[in-house]
């Protein structure tokens, strides 16, 4: 066409900007990447450092404590040997540094509550704990953001009053009181409602029916706890897809794209929802602090084997190397959680990328 | 010239205001509240727990909460003089129940000042200056964010003693990190408006900018989110509570539902001893919301267009 | 026949308990390759009207009138025939691309949008089809993969072009194309889309509140005037002796540069544009015009003959 | 009336009022990109009571110049001056400064405080500067200036209650309540509609004649500089590249670029023709020579003699001179 | 078998399982560092011992068919059973104890948990396969009361290395070699899974499976009694016994208590050098404000109200569990609920109450008022606190409760840094550590390390008795000199004993039998113990009851797979709509 001569001159040269620009956006990918994990580094240090500060400075006596707790006799010599094996006797500093190096290796120091490593405490726990808050916030999410963009797409309507009416009150509702009304109901029988599901724990003791069974077992112990997470967390969802679908509703290439024909769940589909889902999604993976302090209370009162129980557990003593050990996990969790909602972001939103 | 000759509309009112007065905003937001019938219903409540708060010591005495004093019957149903019912020494849970809101109010409502003025603060100081003490702010309030709050809020109560005022600073440290991060977006989102610029030109200064300005425009945001945050700082204090962080000898709300939990109510069947206080908590926290949801529906404009 | 035939067109938009009448009785009718640019002031009902050909208006408004569209009535089609319409038949250009476009995915994916979605094409033909497009437009076809932010104010608008010439529309839309661009970027983009509309016969409706622009674009104009059209012509005629006071106005806006009864003498309109809600009664330009009568106030003004191919509003056209 | 008013501003011409020299303006380039010059050597003046038009497309700097005279950027170098005085960039010396030199911005939607009602608006510099005597008197007074009578009327509303015309007059009422001497006026019009347009433009207009005011405007609109200013400097790529009367510029251009402005000007019957190509230029990538060489269409025309546009660089524009000025190798 | 629902129970109609609730949280099972009884009780299933404690918790034979001691009293021979085998067919002789014994007494991590029972002895031998001998240092009158776990030598000897690092946790790799009524099948960080051992040496057991799982809330462990999913649950709450009262198929049981809750009151913290540390208040020093205190305490109140009735008013320091040590004031000895009283010794003493009701010190002019901590973590205790305070307010005493977490009431304890503090121990059958912690032998070295002291009590006179009772072999004649003991140290009040909380246990009696022995007059029954009751519990012979809680079980499962298929639904049916938009 005529008019593409008239405009050629400018072509070479955008092309060749692009092309620069290309390689030096890939290049800022990585500068970003490193600097995103080297800032999640320092933040796993600092947190190191306030849980060791926290755990440090508190008014203890370990010894005395696993003494007590024993009920069982104890002399000088014994205590001074146990306080010698708990490494209570070397200088702050020392501690520390053993402190940091077992963190590192993942060993998180010594439960003398429990008298093994906190990692082989840890360890067998995390599985429980990621079913639990992973199905969770996975149920979360399909429920949230499928009822929240509903609710968000015409706001006003009757399912939106439903659906922000149910997600404020569920927001609203104590986590352990929900579970423990849930376990009331639908674990115990309330007059007509028979007993449907276990009142705690993983598996049934003793019981083995092959993979399926079982699988079907862990889903029936799963379903209580599941449930009671996923009303408290899945609200919070419904409240932010609905506004951020609402801060799309009004923006232009809505209409471009109804213009073009598109259905209308298809407007919303494959245009609103992605713009929508942006700030969703860094707010889901920032939120799993949250999730963390909803597993503690629901592992609690369902008697979830998972880190939450643990952390339940090293309260009550208080077993002070375990409580810093299960703190110093969540905080990872969180810090990594926070570097792949950093990440995501910048894969899935171009604007960012393009910073 | 047609500028001079810019006539008035007939209908408008040509009433001499002079200065005009600042109430009239208020007076505004207080007719639009009004109107904003979740709101309201969320304010009345919330004034009637807080008047049910403050007038408690009045009308309930030492002896009605002292287990040792009690005369009821143990763990009862609702009954005649005991209408939700009694705990296990045998005390009303009614009065339990309004006594418990004390405890859960006020520190709701004291850690979430405190939240919100170091929130406020930071977020207002790393949005306004650029450079180091904006980064250096910024930082800072990452490595809050990666705490884990629950976690946290347990490790500093068990180091700083049970009790409330452990909790009060739980909930101060582990939530002002949220009031910092909005309160930054939103000076940075004001503080890139033409206004501020116009501002500038006709000679404020930093501090008048602030002042004049920004805190403005971040206040209702401020008030918005101060209200989520006492509901959310309820929320905390009674988990904390539940999970024994609290003093047991206080009564609240949180610890009623702990001591019905340990003390094996819910096999009782004690109803009355577990609902009252999680729908009371549920309850206030939803006025909290309802209250914060109607000022940001009122002060927000772009809600308002909607 | 007529590419467009509109009838007594009027919107009325719910807010709030106030019945906002945006349009209020529109007639015009465009022929195949003709072009019609709709001047006035914002507010007048410009978007209103020519989304409305389209049903494009948001649920709260409600449209009365006939828009015949090919001879088929798209008032009352189904709404899956209007689908079918949009963008294949009729596309739209909307002002400020940057936000016309979704940010978050290729300019390639959205041109290619609609040609998959109307007509039977495989994937790598829509991309061949996507490339010329960009070709045609004057943005490098590899530019495909760029996301909206990544290109120029300008590149954008001629994204927007090529995306609403993509499925060989009869009619494209034009709402303020060039309102936010550059004065050289707009010279630019007005100069791609009159070549584009010589070349393929499209019909065109183009928005702008700059009769200049439009006078050199389109071959007939349309100015509207608090939802209705107060006078209607060609364009050069049209400009160069308005007959309606509020075209003379319209007209002055723009001085051309050079013409010494404008120098140092801006020329504007005093006055706010009439509150929608509700009735107007007599003429709605009335409150604001210089030369206004007292008939003025009471007499009902609609389009009457004012010359060869010419309508216009005004009592004092009336021969 | 015209002529009278002509006779005012030449005369006054003579007493400039504000002046840059030797301005530059250069933003550091972030994360490995490069710094952008956005003014790079600009001469100007503006005389008492005289209304410049600063002319150029979008990008080229005019509203970094604008920024730099109101004293908002400080120039990387080269000083302003008021009326003779250099401008200093103490927090005190700035705030005297900005009693006389007042900016107004483009969209006066978002230049108005949405909850600051019209009085406190107009009122906020005077009240900045401590000058709360009499402050209902002077806020009347600068809001009649600005056309918006009667007064009461409009004291208070908040912005979103006025059209765009009148957030228009009431920034400028916010401007004219300090008495300044130069308004610098960013794009004043360019957001608000046609027939609007024209009022404001009047409204500065009127204010010079009545007021003597001077004034900067910043717009790329050449009609613009028509219908008010008296002299005109184009803009190119952070420098001036033609300065001289309306008359002189507008109807016989003699730099390539100026023409080119014009020819892209819509008019009756004439589709815009554009004779430049591309997008704006980039700060950040200044062309050796004459800036303006690679978009030349003069240079492509001139053959061998446009050689020198590439590799000589053209000298500043002078400023004292109310003379006609060019940068042009071949003009 | 719950969760199996009805398949498994046609599967395997034979099968039985014993599930009863564990002590307290379990994770590893080496009974070289288990202290809680949750590990406790399912290793003395796995682990034998020379004797066993048997149902009236006396000694009886286990690993050891009888047993003589030398004319001194220093060497104990014992007769080990001929042909036991390990699980892993292992033959487990005398050389396996002698091997554990001596593993305990030579290595410092072995000793963590049963190091002070081999602190007394010299040596151990096993000269032959059937015979092992002990010889201690001093005579010792308990040593049949503390047989330490045998484990097998040959298994363990590996594992000595890095004792620490070994859970004892059976892999399928390494299953767990044992000796016991049961062995161990799996753990599963909340339960742990046991099968008979048919073969076992004191009566094959009647269950073929045991498991001992763990709940988090007392409520979840009831619930699960009552639909059925375990069969035992011993940590009831006084609430949940009376709820469980009339529950079909459920019988509760009271049993003696093996434990106490009391008061300690710091009458004077020293060292064992007599230096005073902490910062008790020295007015508790002087007897009469301590048998005031004492005297202002209604401990039938706190039965009645905090125990709803199921306990008795502390008095004996041994609790009433084993009656063979228990001791009861005599009706003029006894110091009962009079405030009167208590204030009129105060009076005498010169203590003047003030104008605020509360006491003074005539010689410091300081206020009669002290600290009081308690638990943060024991509902009793505050319950305990909201009747003290006013009482002690009654005889002009000012109380100031301090919660504590129980690691921060034991390092003021330990300190000295307190006045008075709740206080709760439960013994097993043999009381001599229970006795220790009063004796001056415990109070800390000068640097305020290594005590181990309950009250900071300190009475050469008590502790002469101490040594004796250690030495007497007869049974009754150290019962008679832990009587006059306790005699002392009721007097002292130094640790006021304020009542016995009975053991309640639930069982589902339509299914086991499984309480042991003959309820008295009170309807309560003996100290139970768990090693025996596992043993010898055996299941209800076939009556098909539980249909309910298997239909709830079925539902349950119902309700979770639909639930499960409807959120697959939704993102199946999210997707099936995508290409359906597509294609129109
Ligand atoms: N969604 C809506 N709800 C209510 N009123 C509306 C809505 N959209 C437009 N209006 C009103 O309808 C009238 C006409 O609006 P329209 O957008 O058609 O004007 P326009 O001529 O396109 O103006 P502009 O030049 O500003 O684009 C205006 O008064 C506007 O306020
Ligand atoms: N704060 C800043 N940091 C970096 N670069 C800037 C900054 N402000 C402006 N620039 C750059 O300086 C150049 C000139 O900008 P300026 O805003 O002065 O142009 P303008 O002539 O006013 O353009 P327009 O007509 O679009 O308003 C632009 O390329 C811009 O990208
Ligand atoms: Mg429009
Ligand atoms: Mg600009």
């Amino acid at each position: 066409m005529a008019s593409a001569n008239v405009l050629g001159p400018e072509l070479v040269d955008s092309e060749q900007s692009s092309g620069r620009a290309d390689s030096s956006e890939r290049s800022a990918f990585w500068w970003y990447l490193a600097r995103k994990i080297i800032t999640a580094l320092i933040s796993l240090l600092v947190v190191l450092v306030i849980g060791f500060v926290l755990f440090t400075i508190m008014p203890q006596n370990p010894v005395e404590s696993i003494a007590r707790a024993s009920g069982k006799p104890m002399d000088a010599a014994q205590l001074a040997a146990l306080r010698k094996s708990l490494g209570l006797d070397e200088p702050i500093w020392q501690r520390f540094g053993i402190y940091v190096w077992h963190s590192i290796t993942l060993h998180l120091g010594y439960s003398y509550g429990y008298n093994q490593s906190v990692a082989s405490l840890v360890l067998p726990r995390i599985g429980p704990t990621l079913l639990l808050t992973g199905l969770s916030t996975l149920i979360s999410i399909v429920l949230g953001l499928w009822l929240g963009s509903k609710a968000g797409w015409r706001p006003g309507r009757w399912l939106d009053r439903i659906a922000s009416g149910t997600s404020l009150v569920f927001w609203s509702v104590p986590t352990f009181w929900l579970g423990i009304i849930l376990l009331i109901v639908l674990g115990t029988g309330v007059g007509p409602i028979p007993t449907l599901f276990p009142s705690g724990g993983m598996t049934t003791p003793g019981f083995n029916g092959g993979p399926v069974g079982t699988v079907l077992d862990v889903a029936w112990h799963l379903a209580l706890p599941c449930v009671t997470l996923v009303l408290v967390v899945f609200a919070q969802y419904v409240t932010i897809m609905r506004s951020s679908l609402i801060d799309e509703l009004g923006n232009p290439y809505l209409l471009t794209a109804r213009a073009k024909g598109l259905r209308d769940d298809d407007v919303l589909r494959k245009h609103a929802l992605p713009n929508a889902l942006l700030p969703t999604v860094t707010v889901i993976f920032l939120q799993i602090g949250g999730l963390i302090s909803g597993a503690i209370t629901v592992e609690t009162v369902f008697s979830w084997p998972g880190l939450g129980l643990l952390t339940y557990n090293a309260l009550k003593i208080p077993d002070l190397e375990l409580l810093q050990g299960t703190f110093v996990m969540f905080s990872a969790s969180i810090i990594a959680m926070n570097l792949v909602a950093d990440l995501l972001y910048r894969v899935i939103d171009p604007r960012v990328r393009a910073q | 010239m047609t500028a001079a000759t810019q006539v008035p509309s007939p209908n408008q009112s040509v009433i001499n205001r002079g200065t005009p007065p600042r109430t009239q905003a208020l007076r505004n937001f207080g007719s639009a509240y009004v109107r904003n019938t979740w709101g309201m219903i969320g304010l009345v409540v919330l004034l009637a727990f807080t008047i049910m708060a403050l007038t408690a010591p009045v009308w309930i005495h030492d002896s009605d909460l002292s287990a040792a004093a009690a005369t009821g019957p143990l763990l009862a149903p609702p009954q005649h003089g005991y209408p939700l019912g009694t705990d296990q020494p045998g005390r009303s849970v009614l009065l339990l129940l309004i006594y418990g809101s004390r405890p859960s109010l006020a520190i709701g409502v004291i850690a979430t000042v405190a939240t919100v003025v170091i929130g406020a603060a930071i977020g207002l100081i790393a949005g306004h200056y650029q450079g180091i003490v904006s980064n250096l702010l910024m930082r800072v309030t990452d490595w809050f964010i990666a705490l884990p709050g629950l976690p946290l809020a347990i490790s500093l109560s068990v180091v700083l003693g049970q009790g409330p005022v452990s909790i009060t600073i739980a909930i101060a440290i582990t939530s002002w990190t949220g009031a910092a991060r909005l309160v930054r977006a939103q000076t940075l989102a004001v503080e890139a408006r033409p206004y501020i610029e116009r501002a500038r030109a006709l000679g404020a200064g930093n501090t008048q900018i602030m002042i004049r300005h920004v805190l403005p425009n971040v206040m209702p945001l401020i008030l918005v989110s101060s209200t989520l945050t006492v509901a959310g700082a309820i929320l905390s204090e009674t988990t904390l509570t539940f999970l024994g962080l609290g003093n047991p000898t206080d009564v609240s709300w949180g610890s009623m539902i702990n001591q019905a939990f340990t003390q094996g109510a819910i096999t009782a069947g004690a109803w009355w001893y577990v609902l009252p206080p999680g729908l009371a908590i549920v309850v206030v926290v939803l006025g909290f919301t309802l209250v914060g949801r109607a000022v940001e529906a009122i002060l927000n404009p772009r809600m308002v267009n909607r | 026949m007529s590419l467009l035939d509109v009838e007594d067109l009027a919107v009325t938009y719910q807010t709030g308990g106030d019945e906002v009448r945006a349009v209020r009785g529109v007639d015009f009718n465009l022929e195949p390759g003709q072009t019609l640019g709709i001047a006035g002031e914002s507010g007048s009902g410009k978007s209103t009207t020519v989304l409305s050909l389209l049903r494009l208006l948001p649920a709260s408004a409600s449209v009365a009138g006939t828009v015949r569209f090919k001879g088929e009535d798209l008032a009352q089609a189904k709404w899956s025939r209007i689908r079918a319409v949009r963008w294949a038949e009729a596309s739209v250009v909307f002002q400020g691309a940057m936000s016309a476009l979704n940010p978050v995915r290729t300019i390639g994916e959205q041109i290619r949008e609609p040609i998959l979605l109307h007509e039977k094409v495989g994937k790598r033909e829509a991309r061949a089809r996507t490339a010329e497009l960009l070709d045609s437009v004057g943005v490098s076809a590899q530019r495909a993969a760029a996301y909206p932010h990544e290109l120029s104010g300008g590149q954008r608008q001629r994204v927007m072009i090529a995306m609403a010439l993509a499925c060989k529309p009869e009619l494209i839309i034009a709402d303020e194309p060039t309102t936010a661009l550059d004065v050289i970027v707009q010279a630019q983009i007005l100069g791609l889309l009159t070549d584009l509309v010589a070349e393929s016969s499209i019909g065109m409706i183009m928005i702008s509140h700059d009769l200049s622009v439009l006078s050199s674009v389109c071959d007939r104009l349309a100015v509207m005037y608090a939802g209705k059209i107060i006078e209607i012509g060609p364009s050069k005629q049209l400009i160069t002796e308005p007959q309606h006071p509020y075209t003379k106005a319209l007209a002055g806006a723009f001085p051309t540069i050079g013409d010494p009864a404008s120098r140092l003498a801006p020329s504007g309109l005093a006055g706010d544009p009439p509150d929608l809600r509700g009735d107007l009664v007599g003429c709605p330009f009335e409150p604001r015009c210089p030369v206004s009568m007292e008939q003025c106030r009471t007499t009902e003004v609609t389009l009457w003959p004012a010359g060869p191919e010419r309508e216009s509003a005004c009592l004092r056209v009336l021969p | 009336m015209t002529s009278t008013e002509r006779v005012v501003t030449d005369e006054a011409t003579n007493r400039p009022v504000l002046e840059v020299h030797d301005v530059s303006v250069t933003f550091p380039g972030r994360r490995g990109r490069r710094p952008a010059r956005a003014v790079d050597g600009v001469n100007l003046t503006v005389g008492s009571g005289e209304i410049v038009a600063l002319i150029g497309e979008s990008g080229c700097g005019k509203s970094t110049l604008a920024r730099v005279l109101v004293g908002l950027i400080k120039p990387t170098a080269g000083a302003v001056s008021y009326r003779s005085e250099p401008l200093g960039y103490r927090a005190a010396a700035l705030k005297e400064y900005r009693r006389h030199v007042q900016l107004v911005l483009q969209d006066p939607a978002a230049a108005l405080n949405p909850r600051q009602n019209v009085f406190d608006a107009v009122a906020e510099g005077l009240r900045l500067h401590g000058e709360r005597q009499n402050l209902t008197g002077r806020v009347h007074t600068a809001m009649e200036q600005a056309g918006l009578r009667p007064v009461e009327n409009y004291l208070a509303r908040y912005p979103h209650e006025l059209s765009g015309g009148q957030q228009q007059r009431v920034v400028i009422a916010g401007a004219l309540a300090l008495d300044p001497g130069v308004i610098v006026a960013d794009e004043p019009v360019s957001s608000l509609d046609a027939s609007v347009r024209g009022e404001i433009l009047k409204l500065i207009l009127d204010l010079r004649d009545q007021l003597g005011l001077s004034a900067l405007v910043v717009s790329h609109d050449l009609g613009l500089a028509w219908n008010i200013a008296d002299r005109v400097a184009v803009m190119y790529l952070g420098r001036i590249v033609e300065v001289g009367t309306v008359e002189e510029v507008l109807l016989s251009p003699k730099h390539p670029y100026t023409k080119s402005l014009i020819a892209a000007v819509a008019s009756a019957g004439r589709a815009p023709h554009p004779l430049l190509t591309g997008e704006p230029p980039d700060p950040t990538r200044i062309p050796s020579g004459c800036r303006f060489h690679p978009r030349c269409p003069l240079r492509a025309e001139a053959g061998e003699r446009g050689d020198i546009c590439v590799s000589t660089p053209l000298p500043i524009l002078a400023a004292d001179t109310g003379q006609r000025q060019v940068a042009c190798h071949l003009a | 078998m719950v969760g199996a629902g009805t398949k498994a129970a046609a599967d395997t109609p034979k099968s039985s399982t014993l599930t009863v609730v564990a002590a307290t949280q379990m994770s590893a099972f080496n009974p070289f560092f288990s202290y809680a009884d949750g590990e406790l009780y399912v290793e003395s299933m796995l682990y034998p011992a020379l004797t066993y404690n048997d149902k009236n918790n006396e000694p009886a034979p286990y690993l050891a068919t009888k047993w003589t001691t030398s004319p001194d009293g220093l060497t104990w021979t014992f007769d080990i059973r001929k042909g036991l085998k390990w699980s892993d067919g292992q033959p487990l002789t005398a050389k396996d104890i002698a091997w554990t014994y001596n593993l305990v007494m030579t290595n410092t991590q072995a000793a963590t948990a049963n190091g002070t029972y081999v602190e007394n002895i010299a040596s151990v031998s096993a000269p032959n396969d059937t015979t092992f001998i002990v010889k201690t240092k001093t005579k010792q009158a308990n040593l049949l009361y503390e047989s330490i776990p045998v484990v097998p030598e040959h298994v363990w000897k590996s594992k000595v290395s890095n004792l620490k690092a070994y859970n004892a946790i059976p892999t399928a790799s390494e299953p767990v070699v044992s000796y016991g009524p049961y062995t161990f099948e799996s753990f599963k960080t909340t339960y742990a899974t046991l099968k008979a051992n048919k073969n076992f040496v004191l009566g094959a057991p009647k269950y073929d499976t045991l498991i001992s799982q763990y709940f988090s809330s007392t409520d979840a462990a009831v619930n699960a009694l009552k639909t059925g999913q375990i069969q035992e649950d011993g940590l009831l709450t006084a609430t949940q016994y009376k709820a469980l009262a009339n529950t079909p198929g459920i019988t509760t049981y009271r049993e003696e208590p093996s434990g106490w809750e009391a008061i300690e009151v710091n009458s004077g913290a020293k060292t064992k050098s007599g230096k005073s540390i902490g910062t008790g208040n020295p007015l508790l020093a002087d007897p009469t404000i301590r048998k005031a205190i004492a005297l202002g305490i209604d401990r039938q109140t706190l039965v009645t109200k905090i125990l709803d009735g199921l306990g008795a008013p502390g008095a004996g320091y041994v609790p009433s569990g084993y009656p063979q040590w228990a001791w009861q004031p005599t009706a003029s000895e006894k110091i009962g609920f009079d405030p009167a009283k208590a204030n009129q010794l105060l009076d005498q003493a010169g203590y003047k109450k003030g104008s605020d009701g509360y006491r003074t010190d005539p010689k410091t002019g300081k206020p009669l008022s002290f600290r009081f901590g308690i638990h943060s973590d024991e509902s009793d205790d505050a319950s305990i606190a909201q009747y003290f305070v006013p009482w002690m307010k009654a005889i002009g005493i000012k109380m100031t409760v301090q919660p504590m977490s129980f690691a921060q009431l034991n390092a003021n304890l330990a300190k000295g840094d307190w006045d008075l503090l709740m206080d709760g121990w439960s013994t097993g059958p043999d009381p001599t550590y229970l006795f220790s912690i009063q004796t001056c032998g415990v109070l800390p070295d000068d640097k305020g390390q290594g005590g181990n002291t309950d009250a900071f009590y300190c009475n050469p006179a008590y502790d002469k008795l101490y040594a004796q009772q250690q030495t007497q072999i007869d049974q009754n004649a150290r019962a008679a000199t832990m009587r006059k003991m306790q005699d002392i140290l009721y007097n002292a009040n130094a640790d006021i004993i304020l009542y016995y909380g009975d053991g309640l246990v639930a069982v589902r009696t339509d299914k086991t039998n499984y309480i042991t022995g003959k309820a008295d007059a009170q309807g309560v029954y003996p100290l139970q113990s768990a090693f025996y009751n596992w043993t010898h519990a055996s299941p209800v012979t076939a009556k098909a009851a539980s249909s309910s809680s298997n239909k709830g079980t079925v539902i349950g499962i119902v309700v979770g797979v639909v639930v499960i298929l409807i959120v697959l639904g939704v993102i199946f049916g999210l997707r099936r709509r995508r290409t359906a938009g597509d294609r129109e």
